[in-house]
């Protein structure tokens, strides 16, 4: 049976994913090689060790961040 | 017996903080870091980018470095966006310090107190160590205090702006009346800038602009090092009195006649 | 390449030169010339005290450390006065420098120019390597500079007043026009002082109040030391400007929403 | 034959010498030690080396200098 | 048209605001008021002194020359003082204005700008016109300006203090952002002081100390009224710029040969 | 008893010196001459322009105002130009009156303090009331009163600049130690700048560039003239001291509780 | 039938009243003479038009206040 | 018999003028209208009143000034 897709945004954008994807198969999609980020579903920071169990829900704005220069 | 500085029971040898903001390269980042001897970096919290393949990134070179990293809230327009930015770079760089920049004014930046004294007390209350920008307000100050900040970083000019010291008496009322470390922040021109502010009592000072921008970073990181430095040892050596007349460095008897 | 200073062919590696005016001690005077690195030492020319059996002088001391001795004129009435006392100090410290200064008033002791050009070119006339005491009056400067003097030495303040820097904008012009060096003199009271002179083109200072009766002198010999370098190091590696608005360090794109 | 004795000034003061003193019998006498010192008789600057052939004359204005603390 | 000064729909032909305090006597009072022509004079309120069989009070005296009276809250440690210090203040006086002093410091007698915020918004509700003492801190009236008060009274310098104009810089921001006057208050020595606050915009200033301590009253109230017209004609007709170099007044040509 | 200036004998009512040089017309002159009240008006001698047929000459309208004329020798290159020029404007205005500039510097216009002591002494051998204009130099100013100068007329910053009071602690060092009228001349750019030197205790200032090319100039006349006659009275009308900390303005004692 | 007397605190200091003394009576009694004054009870400002009807009970604390030089 | 013509400079231009010419006589030739002057011959300030007998010699260097605006 196949999977629905659905929106969610992350970074300001809109991304299409699949029904019950995870944070950890999102990160492994967006390829972010050996970046250090951290992440937030919905204003909520999620801890790396719960990227595998934690089930991205439709329409949620996921922010990733990292740090920059700054003052 | 040691001079070194203590925020919140940490120990740090060197007086001058360091911001990365506006740096010219990752390599005169590092030669500027170095010569300043600094161990405490600041950096800006922002969304990564995701079509971006570079592997290098800041955050890996200062851990590498094990720099202390002292993660801002600049950008951020509200509350919500501050704690937010604090839980992430908290999760990101695992330090629970921030430095808060409650900031609503985009031409001089020049930070709010109210959203700051609301955003310190959410911040204390989950466990942050807050370290607030402010404008050189006394009162503002001991009200940050009192509220369990660990430092007040109060601004000498407008960030970036290389105005040097606008509000120096203002400063020196804040160093009296403080029991915290106060880090005198922003628009530090040139070393004398830093050294004046060490020489008044400032326990530290943080530089980004002067340094970054400066044609030779590396030269100019050394030289607010030494700035610091003389500053904070003037201080403790007891200067002079300013007295209204000339007093003679050469004695006044046994002068000769011709 | 080094930046070291030249006047008149001699080279120094210190730009801070260090007056002995009322050291606490010779134990303190040679701590404090040692931490503050200085290679130009001031002395004044007294009449001998025929009565005094302490063998210990000032001159032997500074002769075995090596250093180079600017013997000055301070307490002179008049021109013959000055000119006698620069060929005692010749005969005396076998040297042909001498720190000019040509004081009339006893309050505020500033130089006065009409006495400090005619000396100026009496003693350049008889062999001597001049170093007027001066206020800061760009134009005076040039006149000695065309008479032949090896610096001019701008006043801050008035002599051991503590006042710091209070004619910046004259001195400013003197190192703008002048083809020999500038060295600042008088006034200058903590590190920031000094760099701040350093910072706008001075080629040296000459500091002796400030550090001799510091609470501790040799640290704030030190604190000079470091406060001159940090100066010339900045000035050498292109500040940033002033602006007049803020510009932030930390980026303005890819801020976050909570 | 006796000498004369006749007065002179040193750094002010009046001081008696007899005739023909020389300037390095003055100096002895002054019991000036190991100090450093230089010294101009009426305004003219003596070189040491001219000390011995010096002879004082009466009146003369001497002044014994060294180097003191100044700025 | 006229120039006058309009707060909250009242016109002021004077820019100069006036306190009571330290006044010598009440005749001293009254000449100074008058030379001064100031048509806004500040008092305090304090506790009638039941013992005191005297009638002359300061109020009737105020009331009597048709001046618009502005009570003030300084001595007030909280806000219930405050607005009670208010409420009863304006059933005394009959005016809704108020002087807005929220300070907890007994040095410096900065105010608190947590706490002026909270009793603004509380007295704005209650239907008081706020005039807001603060620190010159640009988002902090910018915040008070928001919540409707009536001006922003930022200090030059301490109370009392006669130092002048510490936070320039700081004023001329203010200024620049606020739709509301702008009251320059406390620290203000000299009519150079109030004249050059007027001069970079100030809608008004207010002056006390400067003027009830002179050793000569009536003249400093005079003297105070000039500055303040002053500078107000002078920020109206357009200053030349500052320029770096110096521009000759006479002309270069024509010159003739001797 | 009158508070009027007086020089050499000659009593003016007005402590405000005007320059006609760069006036925008003969009408904006004459505006800003009456607004001022000045009278005493400065002007520069020039070569006539032979091809010139207009009548209309600058003397012939300051002559019929019965203003005071005080020829200036801006341009002279040497002492035989300013001795010349001196004479001319004798001749040809009628008055032994010269302010004596003795410039070499182009780009500061800054006068030259040999010159202008060498110029001094052969005008006043000649017969001249010479003022003349010097950098703030006090030991100068002493040394031009006593070869017999009429006032000394130091500068606060360089001609035309617009940059105020650079040299403030020396003027002030000036006026204390001058018998001689004190009138400070060049830089100032707003009425609190000339009030600021009245109330340190100078006997006059001279404006030109400041009113003549205000946007407003009739009107900047005006502001002069009240910031002169304000920085005056508050010179004797004895000013306040400066202290550490705030000195309240409202009483201490009776305050109500809530 | 006697009233009964009870304490009350102006500015700050002890004073004993008889019941049901009004506003009116008791400014009457403090002999404020021609002195310009206003007057909160317990906190609440009290018009004077509604001194009459005042009655002041037992403990009050009353504020009677003035202007006086300010700045 | 003709007068010769000769050279004089006037506020640094050259002018020809004929022998024997007065202050005078320039000055009208001149046309300076009520203009305010003052005048010297090399470097000599001549007063209105010795106009008519001075006679200009030769290569005279004449200024003839007047005054503007200045600070």
């Amino acid at each position: 049976m196949n999977r629905v897709n659905f929106k969610i945004y992350i970074n300001g954008k809109e991304f299409i994913i699949k029904e019950n994807t995870t944070l950890t198969q999102l990160i492994e999609k967006l390829d972010l090689g050996k970046k250090s980020f951290a992440l937030a579903v919905n204003s909520e920071v999620i801890k790396k060790e719960n990227f595998e169990s934690f089930i991205i829900l439709p329409h949620s704005k996921i922010e990733i961040i990292s740090a920059v220069g700054g003052g | 017996m040691n001079d070194n500085l203590i925020i919140d029971g940490k120990e740090f040898r060197s007086r001058l903080f360091i911001g990365t903001g506006k740096h010219k390269s990752l390599k005169d980042l590092d030669d500027y870091i170095s010569s300043s001897e600094s161990e405490m970096i600041t950096v800006a919290i922002r969304r990564l980018d995701l079509d971006d393949n570079h592997d290098n990134d800041l955050l890996s070179f200062l851990i590498e470095k094990k720099l202390n990293i002292l993660p801002n809230t600049a950008g951020c327009k509200n509350i919500d966006e501050i704690i937010l930015t604090c839980e992430l770079s908290r999760e990101l760089i695992n330090t629970n310090w921030v430095k808060l920049e409650a900031i609503q004014d985009p031409k001089y930046l020049l930070p709010d107190p109210i959203m700051t004294m609301n955003a310190a007390e959410k911040l204390i209350n989950k466990g942050f160590k807050v370290l607030p920008y402010i404008n050189s307000d006394p009162a503002l100050a001991k009200n940050l205090e009192e509220i369990g900040c660990s430092t007040v970083m109060p601004l000498a000019s407008p960030i970036g702006s290389g105005n040097g010291i606008k509000n120096e008496e203002s400063i020196k009322i804040i160093i009296e009346q403080s029991s915290i470390p106060v880090v005198v922040d922003a628009g530090l021109a040139v070393p004398s800038d830093a050294s004046k502010m060490m020489e008044i009592g400032a326990d530290a000072v943080l530089v980004n602009t002067a340094i970054a921008q400066a044609r030779n970073s590396k030269q100019m990181g050394e030289a607010f090092k030494l700035g610091v430095k003389a500053g904070r040892i003037s201080y403790k050596s007891g200067r002079i009195p300013n007295i209204e007349i000339a007093s003679p460095s050469s004695p006044e008897e046994n002068l000769l006649d011709a």
